[in-house]
């Protein structure tokens, strides 16, 4: 299998010579060749390969200077748009949405999370009515990244309030072009606004946009929060990668800093850093023969509280600098750069990193009672009507 | 140990009264809307409180202008300017330079002003320096008996009427008061973590000042300054702590989640327990560093330290925590928690960070650090 | 008041010379002096006076070289047993029991928790049953201490299983000497038996000692525990009293064994202590004015989190001496004493700090809903009668 | 990186084997019954584990007389001993002993009779010291070519036939094996805290002992079993947090209170989210510093220093919190989790406390401390 896809990669490199071919054009090519995602099936950008390979390809056209898809701009779609569609989507779906999507022709968002359903994403109240055979969608999204960018939503809706909350739901694909869609952004503590408000009123998505059954949307967006959480905890990364890096190079830089105190909580960090890079590499080399094991929830939850011990040690450090702030400007970043800017800066954004793709706390539920199998508390919402529930 | 760590009726009455003050006019809508604007603080806010409720006087003694109580009611002051993140030059004005200048010379016609609200100073050191450091080299008197060089960080400075810099003069160590109108006074706001308590750079190039003190006095009248800044510093960032555990066990109480208020889920219940046995502590210590500052008490240097070694950590603590238990919401420039956080963060770092405290009482109480490195 | 207090206790010392006069006769004359606890009722050992006043008649006896009552050796009686007897006691029972309680003639203890009923202690399953106008008790206790030593014991045991848990229970006197009670030591960790477990078959209390009302033992209890807890967390102490003391001495004798990491944690432990010595001040303090705040449960979290920090502090100080321990033989001692043992000792004793006395979870619970105010969990053991529960 | 983070289908059968041999020969009851009596150590175990199943010799290259395999396989055994507290002196023979052998003089016989399970050894150091330390001076070598001294809290001393002592000689540094029964020697055991892994101070009066090696070879024999042993030490600690985490989780599961099941409170369970998220890092960390070990690599320091630094405070933390979950229980003589606490603390302690090999990272990573104290 690795020789043919090097074979198909060379014929696909003979065919269109990156240094005198359209970026988005290699791309379409890249994908019709099956090489966009060799573990996606043949015909959708893959060739049914195991996904470990992919590395290969990847190799060979990073060799060659080939042009990438960008995924940090495009990371939705990639990261959980796209599994999901796969797996739930019709053929006239996945023909219509997948290429565009892994060229980067066409930007997804999520719209998932509403300003009362959070972490109990479950409870989200946003509407959907059939109307003949188009749904008609009202309500409130937010924390929706790439929203003012997006051609294309992956959305949850309330089709029925009448059955428990996890019942009720339906999935869909959202056109962001409808004018029924109000992206507004919001401002974090930053300064900037990564995310943004999104208002829905009177949205109209046809019913071939529905993705699973109605009201069987709650198991879809499963599939959807899992890879997310994959693609958070995954990498590798070689050591001092990250926060533990900025603040050692500042320490090595600037002795006249130094104290005892910070010096032993540096190291401490330093311990910390390098345990979860090498549980994280441990992870990877378990993927790699194909034991995943759970530590992906493990790899969030230490990269949160370490991003944020690590950056507020950088301020105290820092002492008189650390009084400063890079810029409050309100800015609209598309993606997160925690080596581009200042340590204020770090330390603030670092805080988003145990609430947002599930807090913190809700992991460690998770890890509780998947990994460790303990007891779930009594819950009083399982077999309550969504309409009936208290918010 | 004859320390009070109560509250007197009369405190708990001017706390009342600073409250309600605070609760009309410095709203956390108020504060967010100003922060960003060309003028981070907020005049009309700060004459009600200096000059109109005489908060700027309290620790001044009578004979020289002031009300004639202690540094215990400027600490309970303090406890509601940090509960409201208030855009106002207390910790500059009425605390760090006003005890300079006490402990300088009382008798200056500057003191009574400043106590009576009706001139605003700040104290030209680093907002980062901490009780201990070496008098500060960073301005020298020249021949003709001016001032030249740079101070960096200065808080409260952008809305001083004077400077108290301290500078090298001709016999060492020196305490000059300087006019904000100054030729040659430069006043540079940085762009400063904290939006609420914005620091500057004062830049001095022949500027005429007029010597408060010199030599051993303006050491001691700095050091007074500093150590009596970093102890009523901790009551500051008590009053952060008691909003951020306030507002956050309201929102949990309120908020639902899987059916069920937030604040019934165990987890979140402990670490706020924990959360309030800290700030409990915080009260204890914040008020024994006032106490024993406004006795004069020789333990007086320990309880500065320790106060603000375990304030100065909690607070930001309460305001991470606060953010966090928020939630999304808490990340949002809307919400107030952010203001807190960044001041509390500030704080950790003014004065003297809490590991710097810590090593003051290692060298304090006797517990020496091991020789070698 | 106060000059009356001093004027009885002079005249106690003229009619009961310390210096020839037996311990335990002095004692008594001072209890019918009303000098014991001057805030119970006149005969009752008291004189209806202020707490605070006590301070007052313990400095001149102690002046004098009058004998002390060992508060150590009887502190169950003073400190649970008596003032739920002087709440719901019979005049019999205070007259009958008070006395030689205070004197030491008769030492109590307390038989409340059980192998499957400790901080749910409601859960209690020891059974008492009336026959005729003495009830038969049959059930397990556990972590008593003194049992082995006490005359009388402060017992709760099951009348009604089938109401809620907490309405069933009934609060005794329970004879010690009595033919069906046996009492094994219990050994822990450190290797010596504080405790005891005590085994009830078919012990025989006759009505007359129960102590309030059927069924409403569990209120009465509430009194014999907010005293204990009062009694761990109120009493003040100088600086660098407890575990810190012993480490800060161990630190200032032995330069050889100090790190820059051990530094940093001894600091932090110290301002810890310190601040918790303040905390406490001020509870005596806000007592003393008439301002009881919640800080006691506070109090003893933080006394058992600094007594572990610390205690394993110290043993990683002593480095290489710290693999040693001092002695294994089970003893029985009368009381705790952290400072007459070794390093290892203290760390392994100072786990039960967070257990015995209400558990450090349950004090959170305690602080969270009575002081912050934070709604409790859904309870499932409300309204249930007791033999249907779960265990 | 190249490093090998798992378990191999041969290092797992071979931690059943080894898990199958203890769970019949080392149950906690007979643990504890034997941990107060005159024999702490069981022979009967150690043979079966040593010889029988070959875990003296696994990390013994063939020609050397044992079985060729790695340091790996070793780790492995370390973990299920240290998930059983098993009272055999493998940490002392086959890890400090062993290595310090293998470096000195591999094809020494007693080599042989170590990696076939028929002779026991320990190395004459406190157990106390960690890498890097000086070599050792309590030993020295007389005119005669005898033995004097003391060597304090050696590990596994009283169950060993020959000690490899570190002694001052007359060219420096050396390396000598004394047979346990020689005259002179003295291995009285110390009342100690871990119960099934006492300490014993050795005492050398003219004891004669055969020279296995001397200056630079004797050093870095020594430094090659410290290192090794607190690298492997890490295995240890990685199987007794295991064992707390999972005794404390099956006992949560099934005890009730307040009709629930304890485990099902969410503060506990986030506690126990943590110590597990705690003890995946151990397993990483543990297993790259047996695999770099194992291998020779450069980055081997580092590597132990890591896994020590974190290994060794959670072991203590786990068996903290099963104690304290257990609540009343844990805190008797009859639960096993004391002899867990006991040992976690000791292994603390043992070849370095977390916080010398976080000095020791200092220096190998170049975060180094501030110049003044």
């Amino acid at each position: 299998m690795e020789s043919e896809l090097r074979e198909r990669t060379a014929a696909l490199l003979a065919a269109h010579d990156p240094a005198d071919t359209d970026r988005l054009a290699f791309l379409q090519a890249r994908f019709d060749a099956g090489l966009a995602w060799v573990h996606f099936p043949e015909g959708l950008g893959g060739l049914g390969a195991p996904r470990s390979l992919q590395a290969v390809v990847d190799a060979e056209l990073a060799a060659a200077g080939a042009p990438g898809n960008d995924p940090r701009r495009i990371g939705i779609g990639l990261g959980m748009a796209a599994p999901t569609i796969l797996k739930y989507g019709t053929d006239a779906q996945k023909r219509r949405f997948l290429r565009p999507l892994w060229t980067g022709e066409e930007v997804w968002c999520q719209l998932f999370s509403e300003p009362g359903a959070g972490s109990d994403l479950a409870a989200l109240g946003t509407r959907a009515v059939l109307d003949g055979d188009t749904w008609v969608v009202d309500g409130q999204k937010v924390w929706t990244s790439s929203a003012h960018t997006a051609r294309w939503a992956i959305l949850i809706a309330r089709t029925d309030p009448d059955v428990p909350k996890h019942q009720g739901i339906t999935y869909f694909v959202c056109d962001m072009t409808d004018p029924g869609v109000d992206v507004r952004p919001l401002r974090q503590i930053t300064g900037e606004a990564e995310f943004n408000e999104v208002f829905l009123t009177g949205v109209r998505i046809p019913d071939a946009h529905r993705l699973g059954a109605v009201g069987e949307g709650w198991q879809v967006a499963q599939t959807t929060l899992n890879n997310e959480r994959v693609a958070i905890g995954g990498q590798a990364a070689p050591r001092e990668a990250g926060m533990v890096g900025v603040v050692a190079e500042t320490w090595r830089a600037r002795p006249e800093l130094r104290t005892h105190d910070l010096h032993q909580r540096l190291l401490k960090g330093w311990v910390e850093a390098e345990v979860a890079r090498l549980t994280g590499e441990r992870l990877r080399q378990q993927l790699t023969v194909g034991q995943p094991g759970p530590e992906g929830a493990a790899m969030k939850l230490a990269f949160a509280r370490l991003a944020q011990e690590l950056s507020g040690l950088e301020v105290e450090l820092l002492g008189e600098e650390g009084l400063s702030y890079d810029d409050w400007t309100m800015r609209r970043p598309d993606h997160v750069d925690f080596t581009g800017r200042e340590a204020g800066y770090r330390y603030l954004r670092a805080k988003g990193n145990s609430i947002e793709g599930g807090t913190s706390e809700i992991l460690r539920n998770i890890i509780a009672e998947r990994v460790l199998g303990l007891p779930g508390e009594p819950r009083t919402d399982k077999n309550v009507p969504w309409k009936e529930l208290p918010r | 140990m004859t320390a009070d760590l109560l509250y007197s009726e009369v405190e708990e009455e001017l706390r009342a009264s600073v409250r309600a003050l605070l609760a009309d006019h410095c709203t956390t809508a108020a504060v967010l809307a100003r922060c960003e604007g060309p003028a981070p603080y907020d005049p009309a806010l700060w004459r009600k409180l200096a000059a109109d409720l005489g908060a700027a006087g309290l620790h001044v003694p009578e004979a020289a202008g002031g009300a004639g109580a202690s540094l215990r009611e400027t600490a309970v002051v303090l406890e509601e300017l940090g509960r409201s993140v208030a855009p106002v030059p207390f910790l500059g004005s009425v605390v760090l330079a006003t005890t300079a200048l006490l402990a300088a010379c009382p008798a200056d016609p500057l003191t009574a002003a400043l106590a009576e609200g009706a001139r605003t100073a700040a104290l030209a050191v680093p907002l980062s320096t901490a009780p201990g450091s070496a008098f500060p080299a960073g301005v020298r008197v020249d021949g003709a008996g001016t001032l030249g060089g740079r101070i960096t960080a200065v808080a409260d400075a952008s809305a001083a009427d004077v400077l108290l810099v301290p500078a090298a003069g001709p016999q060492g160590a020196a305490l000059y008061a300087v006019e904000a109108s100054a030729a040659g006074l430069g006043v540079v706001p940085r762009t400063s973590l904290d939006l609420t308590r914005p620091v500057a750079d004062v830049t001095l190039a022949g500027v005429p000042g007029r010597l408060l003190a010199a030599g051993p006095d303006a050491e001691a009248a700095l050091q007074r300054a500093l150590l009596t800044g970093a102890g009523l510093l901790a009551s500051e960032q008590l009053g952060i702590a008691e909003w951020c555990l306030a507002t956050t066990v309201a929102y949990l109480k309120e908020r639902t989640q899987f059916a069920r208020p937030l604040g019934s889920f165990q987890a979140i219940k402990h670490r706020l327990a924990d959360l309030w046995l800290e700030t409990v502590g915080a009260r204890a210590a914040a008020r024994y560093a006032a106490d024993t500052l406004a006795r004069g008490d020789a333990d007086a240097p320990v309880a500065v330290a320790l106060a603000q070694a375990h304030c100065g950590a909690l607070a930001v603590r309460a305001a991470e925590e606060c953010v966090q238990l928020h939630g999304g919401i808490g990340m949002t420039w809307e919400h107030p928690a952010h203001l807190y956080l960044k001041r509390a963060k500030a704080d950790q770092i003014a004065l003297g960070t809490p590991g710097a405290h810590r090593a003051s009482l290692a060298r304090l109480v006797d517990l020496p650090a091991p020789v070698s490195g």
